[in-house]
Protein backbone atom coordinates (compact mmCIF):
# COMPACT_ATOMS: atom_id res chain seq x y z
CA UNK A 1 0.00 0.00 0.00
CA UNK A 2 1.33 3.36 -0.70
CA UNK A 3 2.55 5.33 1.72
CA UNK A 4 -0.39 6.80 4.07
CA UNK A 5 -2.87 5.34 1.59
CA UNK A 6 -6.10 4.56 3.35
CA UNK A 7 -8.73 1.74 1.76
CA UNK A 8 -11.96 2.49 3.47
CA UNK A 9 -15.19 -0.01 2.21
CA UNK A 10 -18.39 -0.30 3.67
CA UNK A 11 -21.63 -1.92 2.93
CA UNK A 12 -24.21 0.07 4.38
CA UNK A 13 -28.17 0.67 4.75
CA UNK A 14 -27.49 4.25 4.34
CA UNK A 15 -28.21 6.84 1.90
CA UNK A 16 -24.61 6.94 0.23
CA UNK A 17 -23.22 10.52 -0.22
CA UNK A 18 -21.07 11.80 -3.33
CA UNK A 19 -19.38 14.27 -0.86
CA UNK A 20 -18.30 12.58 2.01
CA UNK A 21 -16.55 9.71 -0.71
CA UNK A 22 -15.06 12.69 -2.20
CA UNK A 23 -13.83 13.87 1.12
CA UNK A 24 -12.55 10.62 2.56
CA UNK A 25 -10.21 10.24 -0.59
CA UNK A 26 -9.18 13.75 -0.95
CA UNK A 27 -5.72 14.51 0.33
CA UNK A 28 -3.67 17.76 -0.07
CA UNK A 29 -0.78 15.96 -2.22
CA UNK A 30 -3.15 14.60 -5.11
CA UNK A 31 -4.51 16.59 -7.83
CA UNK A 32 -7.26 14.24 -9.14
CA UNK A 33 -10.34 12.13 -7.75
CA UNK A 34 -12.21 10.35 -9.74
CA UNK A 35 -15.80 8.82 -8.98
CA UNK A 36 -18.27 6.06 -10.16
CA UNK A 37 -21.36 6.51 -8.89
CA UNK A 38 -23.87 3.66 -9.54
CA UNK A 39 -27.45 4.38 -9.84
CA UNK A 40 -30.56 2.53 -9.88
CA UNK A 41 -32.62 2.69 -13.16
CA UNK A 42 -36.54 3.52 -13.33
CA UNK A 43 -37.08 0.74 -16.57
CA UNK A 44 -36.53 -2.77 -17.33
CA UNK A 45 -37.78 -4.21 -20.74
CA UNK A 46 -40.62 -1.59 -20.50
CA UNK A 47 -41.47 -2.70 -16.99
CA UNK A 48 -41.16 -0.10 -14.41
CA UNK A 49 -38.69 -0.81 -11.60
CA UNK A 50 -40.58 0.90 -8.17
CA UNK A 51 -37.38 -0.09 -5.98
CA UNK A 52 -34.59 -2.49 -5.54
CA UNK A 53 -33.11 -4.59 -2.80
CA UNK A 54 -29.69 -5.95 -2.34
CA UNK A 55 -28.37 -8.00 -0.49
CA UNK A 56 -25.04 -9.76 0.39
CA UNK A 57 -22.43 -11.95 1.47
CA UNK A 58 -20.92 -9.46 3.75
CA UNK A 59 -18.00 -11.08 5.07
CA UNK A 60 -16.90 -11.95 2.06
CA UNK A 61 -18.21 -9.36 0.35
CA UNK A 62 -15.65 -6.82 2.13
CA UNK A 63 -13.08 -10.17 1.77
CA UNK A 64 -13.28 -9.76 -2.44
CA UNK A 65 -13.01 -5.89 -2.16
CA UNK A 66 -10.22 -5.54 0.06
CA UNK A 67 -8.72 -7.78 -2.49
CA UNK A 68 -9.92 -5.12 -5.62
CA UNK A 69 -8.14 -2.57 -3.19
CA UNK A 70 -4.87 -4.19 -3.12
CA UNK A 71 -4.90 -5.11 -6.85
CA UNK A 72 -5.45 -1.56 -7.49
CA UNK A 73 -1.94 -0.67 -5.52
CA UNK A 74 -0.48 -3.12 -7.47
CA UNK A 75 -1.57 -1.80 -10.99
CA UNK A 76 -1.60 1.61 -10.20
CA UNK A 77 1.17 2.57 -7.74
CA UNK A 78 0.65 6.43 -7.26
CA UNK A 79 -2.90 5.72 -6.09
CA UNK A 80 -3.51 7.26 -3.17
CA UNK A 81 -6.93 6.99 -1.25
CA UNK A 82 -9.75 4.43 -2.43
CA UNK A 83 -12.90 4.43 -0.56
CA UNK A 84 -15.97 2.32 -1.92
CA UNK A 85 -19.35 1.99 -0.48
CA UNK A 86 -21.77 -0.02 -1.57
CA UNK A 87 -25.54 0.39 -0.23
CA UNK A 88 -27.88 -2.75 1.11
CA UNK A 89 -31.50 -3.50 1.34
CA UNK A 90 -34.09 -0.93 -0.32
CA UNK A 91 -33.00 1.55 -2.78
CA UNK A 92 -35.00 3.79 -4.64
CA UNK A 93 -34.72 4.13 -7.83
CA UNK A 94 -32.69 7.32 -8.91
CA UNK A 95 -30.18 6.86 -5.72
CA UNK A 96 -27.09 5.21 -5.67
CA UNK A 97 -26.60 1.75 -5.07
CA UNK A 98 -22.54 2.26 -5.28
CA UNK A 99 -19.76 4.77 -5.13
CA UNK A 100 -16.25 4.73 -5.54
CA UNK A 101 -13.83 7.36 -5.59
CA UNK A 102 -10.03 6.84 -5.73
CA UNK A 103 -7.35 9.92 -5.69
CA UNK A 104 -4.20 9.95 -7.60
CA UNK A 105 -1.58 12.40 -7.98
CA UNK A 106 -2.67 12.16 -11.76
CA UNK A 107 -5.84 11.71 -13.50
CA UNK A 108 -5.27 9.01 -15.57
CA UNK A 109 -4.30 6.71 -12.69
CA UNK A 110 -7.08 7.58 -10.78
CA UNK A 111 -9.75 7.32 -13.95
CA UNK A 112 -8.62 4.07 -14.96
CA UNK A 113 -8.69 2.68 -11.30
CA UNK A 114 -11.98 3.96 -10.59
CA UNK A 115 -12.98 1.83 -14.10
CA UNK A 116 -10.92 -1.51 -13.03
CA UNK A 117 -12.54 -1.20 -9.66
CA UNK A 118 -16.40 -1.08 -10.68
CA UNK A 119 -15.87 -3.57 -13.52
CA UNK A 120 -13.85 -6.09 -11.11
CA UNK A 121 -16.47 -5.63 -8.45
CA UNK A 122 -19.86 -6.61 -10.67
CA UNK A 123 -17.82 -9.54 -11.64
CA UNK A 124 -16.63 -10.88 -7.61
CA UNK A 125 -18.12 -9.00 -5.31
CA UNK A 126 -20.47 -11.39 -3.71
CA UNK A 127 -23.94 -8.76 -3.61
CA UNK A 128 -27.57 -9.48 -5.70
CA UNK A 129 -30.07 -6.96 -6.74
CA UNK A 130 -33.96 -7.67 -7.03
CA UNK A 131 -36.15 -5.54 -8.54
CA UNK A 132 -39.33 -5.13 -7.76
CA UNK A 133 -41.90 -3.73 -10.35
CA UNK A 134 -45.06 -1.92 -10.65
CA UNK A 135 -46.59 -5.02 -12.36
CA UNK A 136 -44.81 -8.71 -12.53
CA UNK A 137 -42.84 -10.79 -10.72
CA UNK A 138 -39.57 -9.66 -9.06
CA UNK A 139 -36.77 -10.51 -10.53
CA UNK A 140 -32.78 -11.30 -9.31
CA UNK A 141 -30.51 -9.61 -11.75
CA UNK A 142 -27.53 -10.80 -13.40
CA UNK A 143 -24.03 -8.91 -14.08
CA UNK A 144 -22.99 -9.35 -17.72
CA UNK A 145 -19.30 -9.19 -16.22
CA UNK A 146 -20.09 -12.16 -13.97
CA UNK A 147 -18.40 -15.56 -15.24
CA UNK A 148 -21.21 -18.03 -14.47
CA UNK A 149 -23.53 -15.64 -14.83
CA UNK A 150 -26.00 -16.89 -18.34
CA UNK A 151 -24.66 -13.28 -19.51
CA UNK A 152 -21.16 -13.94 -18.90
CA UNK A 153 -20.69 -17.35 -20.43
CA UNK A 154 -18.71 -17.78 -23.20
CA UNK A 155 -21.24 -19.03 -26.26
CA UNK A 156 -18.53 -20.60 -28.01
CA UNK A 157 -17.75 -23.12 -24.92
CA UNK B 1 -14.91 -46.77 5.71
CA UNK B 2 -12.52 -44.34 3.43
CA UNK B 3 -10.55 -42.97 5.96
CA UNK B 4 -12.51 -39.39 5.61
CA UNK B 5 -14.57 -38.46 8.64
CA UNK B 6 -17.88 -36.42 8.32
CA UNK B 7 -17.81 -33.03 9.14
CA UNK B 8 -20.71 -30.67 10.03
CA UNK B 9 -20.83 -27.45 8.20
CA UNK B 10 -23.57 -24.59 7.97
CA UNK B 11 -24.51 -23.93 4.44
CA UNK B 12 -25.23 -20.28 3.51
CA UNK B 13 -28.23 -19.25 0.93
CA UNK B 14 -28.18 -15.79 -0.98
CA UNK B 15 -30.59 -13.86 -3.19
CA UNK B 16 -32.30 -16.34 -5.84
CA UNK B 17 -30.78 -19.63 -4.04
CA UNK B 18 -32.27 -18.37 -0.46
CA UNK B 19 -35.71 -17.90 -2.05
CA UNK B 20 -36.05 -21.29 -3.82
CA UNK B 21 -34.95 -23.51 -0.23
CA UNK B 22 -36.81 -20.58 1.87
CA UNK B 23 -33.96 -20.92 3.85
CA UNK B 24 -31.18 -18.51 5.17
CA UNK B 25 -29.09 -21.21 6.24
CA UNK B 26 -28.55 -24.88 7.45
CA UNK B 27 -26.26 -27.14 8.98
CA UNK B 28 -25.68 -30.82 6.87
CA UNK B 29 -23.17 -33.11 7.70
CA UNK B 30 -20.94 -34.38 4.89
CA UNK B 31 -18.21 -36.43 4.28
CA UNK B 32 -14.74 -33.99 4.75
CA UNK B 33 -13.79 -35.64 1.46
CA UNK B 34 -16.95 -34.37 -0.30
CA UNK B 35 -16.43 -32.94 -3.81
CA UNK B 36 -18.57 -29.59 -4.90
CA UNK B 37 -20.60 -31.00 -7.30
CA UNK B 38 -21.06 -33.70 -4.67
CA UNK B 39 -22.13 -30.98 -2.10
CA UNK B 40 -24.33 -29.26 -5.05
CA UNK B 41 -26.03 -32.48 -5.97
CA UNK B 42 -26.50 -33.13 -2.02
CA UNK B 43 -28.52 -29.68 -1.76
CA UNK B 44 -29.97 -30.28 -4.92
CA UNK B 45 -31.54 -33.56 -3.13
CA UNK B 46 -32.44 -31.97 -0.12
CA UNK B 47 -33.65 -28.61 -1.42
CA UNK B 48 -35.18 -29.98 -5.92
CA UNK B 49 -36.21 -26.29 -6.95
CA UNK B 50 -31.95 -25.90 -6.56
CA UNK B 51 -31.93 -27.33 -9.72
CA UNK B 52 -32.68 -24.30 -12.02
CA UNK B 53 -29.75 -22.79 -10.53
CA UNK B 54 -27.37 -25.96 -11.24
CA UNK B 55 -25.62 -24.33 -15.03
CA UNK B 56 -24.94 -20.86 -13.52
CA UNK B 57 -23.96 -21.31 -9.85
CA UNK B 58 -20.53 -21.48 -7.74
CA UNK B 59 -19.92 -22.68 -3.95
CA UNK B 60 -17.91 -20.08 -1.55
CA UNK B 61 -15.91 -22.53 1.01
CA UNK B 62 -14.96 -20.89 4.17
CA UNK B 63 -14.89 -17.05 1.45
CA UNK B 64 -13.53 -18.27 -1.53
CA UNK B 65 -15.19 -19.10 -4.33
CA UNK B 66 -15.03 -22.69 -5.86
CA UNK B 67 -16.46 -23.83 -8.85
CA UNK B 68 -18.68 -27.30 -9.38
CA UNK B 69 -15.74 -29.55 -10.02
CA UNK B 70 -14.74 -33.13 -9.24
CA UNK B 71 -11.66 -31.39 -6.85
CA UNK B 72 -12.08 -32.92 -3.00
CA UNK B 73 -13.34 -29.76 -0.81
CA UNK B 74 -11.33 -30.63 2.70
CA UNK B 75 -14.25 -29.92 4.94
CA UNK B 76 -13.62 -29.48 8.27
CA UNK B 77 -16.09 -29.12 11.16
CA UNK B 78 -17.72 -25.71 11.23
CA UNK B 79 -16.89 -24.52 7.58
CA UNK B 80 -18.76 -22.18 6.26
CA UNK B 81 -20.14 -22.92 2.82
CA UNK B 82 -22.45 -20.65 0.40
CA UNK B 83 -24.15 -20.85 -2.65
CA UNK B 84 -23.96 -18.42 -5.01
CA UNK B 85 -26.02 -16.94 -7.55
CA UNK B 86 -24.55 -15.04 -10.59
CA UNK B 87 -23.74 -11.71 -8.85
CA UNK B 88 -25.65 -8.47 -9.33
CA UNK B 89 -24.16 -5.68 -7.03
CA UNK B 90 -23.02 -1.88 -8.83
CA UNK C 1 -27.93 16.46 -28.80
CA UNK C 2 -29.81 13.57 -27.11
CA UNK C 3 -33.11 13.38 -25.86
CA UNK C 4 -33.68 15.41 -22.94
CA UNK C 5 -29.89 15.53 -22.49
CA UNK C 6 -28.56 18.70 -20.03
CA UNK C 7 -25.62 20.61 -20.40
CA UNK C 8 -24.94 22.10 -17.54
CA UNK C 9 -21.82 24.61 -17.36
CA UNK C 10 -20.62 26.98 -14.30
CA UNK C 11 -17.92 29.35 -13.77
CA UNK C 12 -18.56 30.82 -10.51
CA UNK C 13 -16.16 31.51 -7.15
CA UNK C 14 -18.23 29.78 -4.80
CA UNK C 15 -16.86 26.25 -3.19
CA UNK C 16 -17.78 23.47 -6.31
CA UNK C 17 -20.05 20.50 -4.53
CA UNK C 18 -19.75 16.62 -5.83
CA UNK C 19 -23.01 15.79 -4.61
CA UNK C 20 -24.65 18.68 -6.21
CA UNK C 21 -23.28 17.58 -9.58
CA UNK C 22 -23.89 14.25 -9.25
CA UNK C 23 -27.80 15.27 -8.17
CA UNK C 24 -27.72 17.57 -11.63
CA UNK C 25 -26.82 14.82 -14.04
CA UNK C 26 -28.82 11.75 -11.80
CA UNK C 27 -31.17 10.87 -14.68
CA UNK C 28 -33.76 8.12 -13.98
CA UNK C 29 -33.03 6.03 -16.75
CA UNK C 30 -29.56 5.93 -16.70
CA UNK C 31 -27.81 3.61 -14.21
CA UNK C 32 -23.81 5.20 -14.46
CA UNK C 33 -22.49 8.88 -13.08
CA UNK C 34 -19.03 9.33 -13.42
CA UNK C 35 -17.19 12.41 -11.81
CA UNK C 36 -13.74 13.95 -12.06
CA UNK C 37 -13.10 16.32 -9.26
CA UNK C 38 -9.30 18.57 -9.50
CA UNK C 39 -8.40 19.87 -6.15
CA UNK C 40 -5.32 21.47 -5.78
CA UNK C 41 -1.82 20.58 -4.33
CA UNK C 42 -0.28 21.63 -1.53
CA UNK C 43 3.07 21.21 -2.67
CA UNK C 44 5.08 22.06 -5.92
CA UNK C 45 8.64 21.42 -6.56
CA UNK C 46 9.46 21.19 -2.68
CA UNK C 47 7.81 24.75 -2.38
CA UNK C 48 4.67 24.83 0.03
CA UNK C 49 1.23 26.31 -1.64
CA UNK C 50 -0.84 28.48 0.02
CA UNK C 51 -3.33 29.27 -2.38
CA UNK C 52 -4.51 29.05 -5.62
CA UNK C 53 -6.10 31.92 -7.74
CA UNK C 54 -7.89 30.96 -10.80
CA UNK C 55 -9.13 33.25 -13.56
CA UNK C 56 -10.78 33.24 -17.01
CA UNK C 57 -11.95 34.61 -20.23
CA UNK C 58 -15.24 34.01 -19.04
CA UNK C 59 -17.49 34.37 -21.94
CA UNK C 60 -14.97 32.18 -24.31
CA UNK C 61 -14.06 29.62 -21.72
CA UNK C 62 -17.92 29.13 -21.54
CA UNK C 63 -17.85 29.08 -25.63
CA UNK C 64 -15.10 26.31 -25.17
CA UNK C 65 -17.19 24.54 -22.58
CA UNK C 66 -20.45 24.21 -24.65
CA UNK C 67 -17.84 22.89 -27.43
CA UNK C 68 -16.84 20.31 -25.50
CA UNK C 69 -20.03 19.16 -24.31
CA UNK C 70 -21.13 19.20 -28.36
CA UNK C 71 -17.63 16.83 -28.95
CA UNK C 72 -18.71 14.33 -26.55
CA UNK C 73 -22.09 14.11 -27.54
CA UNK C 74 -21.12 13.59 -31.18
CA UNK C 75 -18.65 10.92 -29.42
CA UNK C 76 -20.61 9.19 -26.72
CA UNK C 77 -24.05 9.57 -28.10
CA UNK C 78 -25.56 7.51 -25.33
CA UNK C 79 -24.48 10.38 -22.41
CA UNK C 80 -27.18 11.93 -20.94
CA UNK C 81 -26.60 14.95 -18.78
CA UNK C 82 -23.28 17.05 -18.53
CA UNK C 83 -22.38 19.37 -15.66
CA UNK C 84 -18.86 21.12 -15.77
CA UNK C 85 -18.08 22.92 -12.84
CA UNK C 86 -14.86 25.13 -12.74
CA UNK C 87 -14.19 27.51 -9.62
CA UNK C 88 -12.50 30.97 -10.23
CA UNK C 89 -10.82 33.88 -7.84
CA UNK C 90 -9.06 32.09 -4.75
CA UNK C 91 -9.44 28.27 -4.09
CA UNK C 92 -8.06 26.90 -0.64
CA UNK C 93 -5.19 23.71 -1.12
CA UNK C 94 -7.18 20.31 -1.32
CA UNK C 95 -10.28 22.09 -2.54
CA UNK C 96 -11.94 21.32 -6.04
CA UNK C 97 -10.82 23.66 -8.70
CA UNK C 98 -13.39 21.31 -11.08
CA UNK C 99 -15.82 19.05 -10.68
CA UNK C 100 -16.96 17.18 -14.24
CA UNK C 101 -20.19 15.06 -13.83
CA UNK C 102 -21.68 12.58 -16.63
CA UNK C 103 -24.31 10.46 -16.92
CA UNK C 104 -24.86 7.82 -18.97
CA UNK C 105 -27.09 4.80 -19.77
CA UNK C 106 -23.90 2.42 -19.51
CA UNK C 107 -20.82 3.23 -17.54
CA UNK C 108 -18.06 2.92 -20.32
CA UNK C 109 -19.59 5.94 -21.89
CA UNK C 110 -19.40 8.25 -18.89
CA UNK C 111 -16.06 7.02 -17.81
CA UNK C 112 -14.70 7.83 -21.15
CA UNK C 113 -16.56 11.04 -21.56
CA UNK C 114 -14.73 12.18 -18.48
CA UNK C 115 -12.02 11.60 -19.52
CA UNK C 116 -11.70 13.42 -22.93
CA UNK C 117 -13.67 16.41 -20.94
CA UNK C 118 -10.66 16.93 -18.33
CA UNK C 119 -8.41 16.02 -21.31
CA UNK C 120 -9.65 19.08 -23.57
CA UNK C 121 -10.83 21.44 -20.51
CA UNK C 122 -7.06 21.45 -20.20
CA UNK C 123 -5.92 21.63 -23.49
CA UNK C 124 -8.59 24.66 -24.98
CA UNK C 125 -10.56 26.68 -22.01
CA UNK C 126 -9.39 29.83 -21.38
CA UNK C 127 -8.69 29.41 -17.57
CA UNK C 128 -5.61 30.38 -15.99
CA UNK C 129 -4.37 29.09 -12.46
CA UNK C 130 -1.61 31.37 -10.34
CA UNK C 131 -0.13 29.13 -7.54
CA UNK C 132 1.20 30.95 -4.43
CA UNK C 133 3.96 30.04 -2.06
CA UNK C 134 5.06 30.17 1.45
CA UNK C 135 8.33 31.67 0.38
CA UNK C 136 9.40 32.54 -3.31
CA UNK C 137 7.76 34.42 -6.64
CA UNK C 138 3.73 33.16 -7.60
CA UNK C 139 3.39 31.40 -10.65
CA UNK C 140 1.38 31.00 -13.44
CA UNK C 141 0.79 27.48 -14.36
CA UNK C 142 0.88 25.93 -17.82
CA UNK C 143 -0.77 22.80 -18.55
CA UNK C 144 1.56 20.20 -20.46
CA UNK C 145 -2.05 19.57 -22.41
CA UNK C 146 -1.89 22.89 -24.14
CA UNK C 147 -0.09 22.86 -27.58
CA UNK C 148 1.27 26.38 -26.90
CA UNK C 149 2.98 26.00 -23.85
CA UNK C 150 6.42 25.07 -23.58
CA UNK C 151 5.15 21.56 -22.03
CA UNK C 152 3.07 20.92 -24.54
CA UNK C 153 5.70 21.77 -27.64
CA UNK C 154 6.82 18.38 -29.60
CA UNK C 155 10.83 19.00 -28.78
CA UNK C 156 11.50 17.53 -32.50
CA UNK C 157 9.13 20.44 -34.13
CA UNK D 1 -3.71 53.54 -49.44
CA UNK D 2 -4.03 50.39 -49.10
CA UNK D 3 -7.51 49.93 -49.41
CA UNK D 4 -7.94 49.01 -45.58
CA UNK D 5 -9.25 51.18 -43.33
CA UNK D 6 -8.18 51.36 -39.34
CA UNK D 7 -10.10 49.05 -36.49
CA UNK D 8 -10.14 50.57 -32.73
CA UNK D 9 -10.20 47.09 -31.32
CA UNK D 10 -10.44 45.89 -27.59
CA UNK D 11 -7.57 44.37 -26.18
CA UNK D 12 -7.67 41.93 -23.29
CA UNK D 13 -4.65 40.65 -21.10
CA UNK D 14 -5.06 37.61 -18.95
CA UNK D 15 -2.58 35.84 -16.71
CA UNK D 16 0.28 36.26 -16.89
CA UNK D 17 0.23 38.93 -19.80
CA UNK D 18 -1.92 40.91 -17.84
CA UNK D 19 0.64 41.34 -14.73
CA UNK D 20 3.19 42.16 -17.98
CA UNK D 21 1.39 45.26 -19.03
CA UNK D 22 -0.34 46.14 -15.88
CA UNK D 23 -3.36 45.91 -17.49
CA UNK D 24 -6.64 44.44 -18.15
CA UNK D 25 -7.22 45.70 -21.19
CA UNK D 26 -7.07 48.81 -23.20
CA UNK D 27 -8.24 50.04 -26.64
CA UNK D 28 -5.88 50.28 -29.94
CA UNK D 29 -6.08 51.10 -33.17
CA UNK D 30 -5.06 48.85 -36.52
CA UNK D 31 -5.12 48.39 -39.53
CA UNK D 32 -8.27 45.99 -40.78
CA UNK D 33 -5.92 43.72 -42.31
CA UNK D 34 -3.56 43.46 -39.79
CA UNK D 35 -1.71 39.68 -39.35
CA UNK D 36 -1.88 38.39 -36.02
CA UNK D 37 2.20 38.82 -36.18
CA UNK D 38 2.12 41.99 -36.72
CA UNK D 39 -0.55 42.88 -34.50
CA UNK D 40 1.33 40.55 -31.64
CA UNK D 41 4.55 43.19 -32.45
CA UNK D 42 2.83 46.02 -32.16
CA UNK D 43 1.37 44.81 -28.63
CA UNK D 44 5.03 44.05 -28.06
CA UNK D 45 5.96 47.56 -28.31
CA UNK D 46 3.92 48.99 -26.48
CA UNK D 47 4.73 46.78 -23.64
CA UNK D 48 7.91 45.50 -24.54
CA UNK D 49 7.81 43.05 -21.57
CA UNK D 50 5.41 41.20 -22.90
CA UNK D 51 8.80 39.81 -25.28
CA UNK D 52 9.05 36.94 -22.84
CA UNK D 53 5.59 35.06 -24.28
CA UNK D 54 6.47 35.33 -27.54
CA UNK D 55 7.02 31.77 -27.83
CA UNK D 56 4.48 30.84 -26.12
CA UNK D 57 0.97 32.94 -26.93
CA UNK D 58 -2.04 33.01 -28.74
CA UNK D 59 -4.18 35.28 -29.91
CA UNK D 60 -8.37 35.08 -29.85
CA UNK D 61 -10.50 37.32 -32.38
CA UNK D 62 -13.80 37.32 -31.67
CA UNK D 63 -13.39 34.52 -29.17
CA UNK D 64 -11.72 31.97 -31.74
CA UNK D 65 -7.61 31.12 -31.39
CA UNK D 66 -5.69 32.36 -33.67
CA UNK D 67 -2.34 31.22 -33.57
CA UNK D 68 0.67 33.83 -34.84
CA UNK D 69 1.18 33.44 -38.26
CA UNK D 70 0.48 35.48 -41.56
CA UNK D 71 -2.83 35.17 -42.21
CA UNK D 72 -4.77 38.55 -42.16
CA UNK D 73 -7.19 39.18 -38.89
CA UNK D 74 -10.05 41.20 -40.95
CA UNK D 75 -10.66 42.81 -37.83
CA UNK D 76 -13.85 44.96 -37.57
CA UNK D 77 -14.62 47.63 -35.55
CA UNK D 78 -15.19 47.24 -32.03
CA UNK D 79 -13.65 43.55 -31.86
CA UNK D 80 -12.26 42.19 -29.36
CA UNK D 81 -8.85 40.74 -29.32
CA UNK D 82 -7.50 38.51 -26.33
CA UNK D 83 -3.88 37.46 -25.35
CA UNK D 84 -3.59 33.79 -24.32
CA UNK D 85 -0.65 32.87 -22.60
CA UNK D 86 -0.51 28.92 -21.88
CA UNK D 87 -3.56 27.66 -20.20
CA UNK D 88 -3.53 25.99 -16.88
CA UNK D 89 -7.18 25.15 -15.86
CA UNK D 90 -8.40 22.26 -14.35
Amino acid sequence: MALNGRDVISLTTDKLSADAVSESVTCASCGAISLFIGTTRDHFEGKKVVRLEYEAYVPMAELELRKICSDIRTKWQSVRHINIQHRLGVVPVTEASVIIGISSPHRSDSLEAVKFCIDTLKATVPIWKKEIYESGEPRWKENKECLWADGGKDPKC
Amino acid sequence: MNGFVDAQVSVLYFAKSAELTGLKSELITVSSNVTSVQLWQHLEEKHPRLAVLRDQVVLAVRQEYVPLSEQPLTLREGDEVAVIPPLSGG
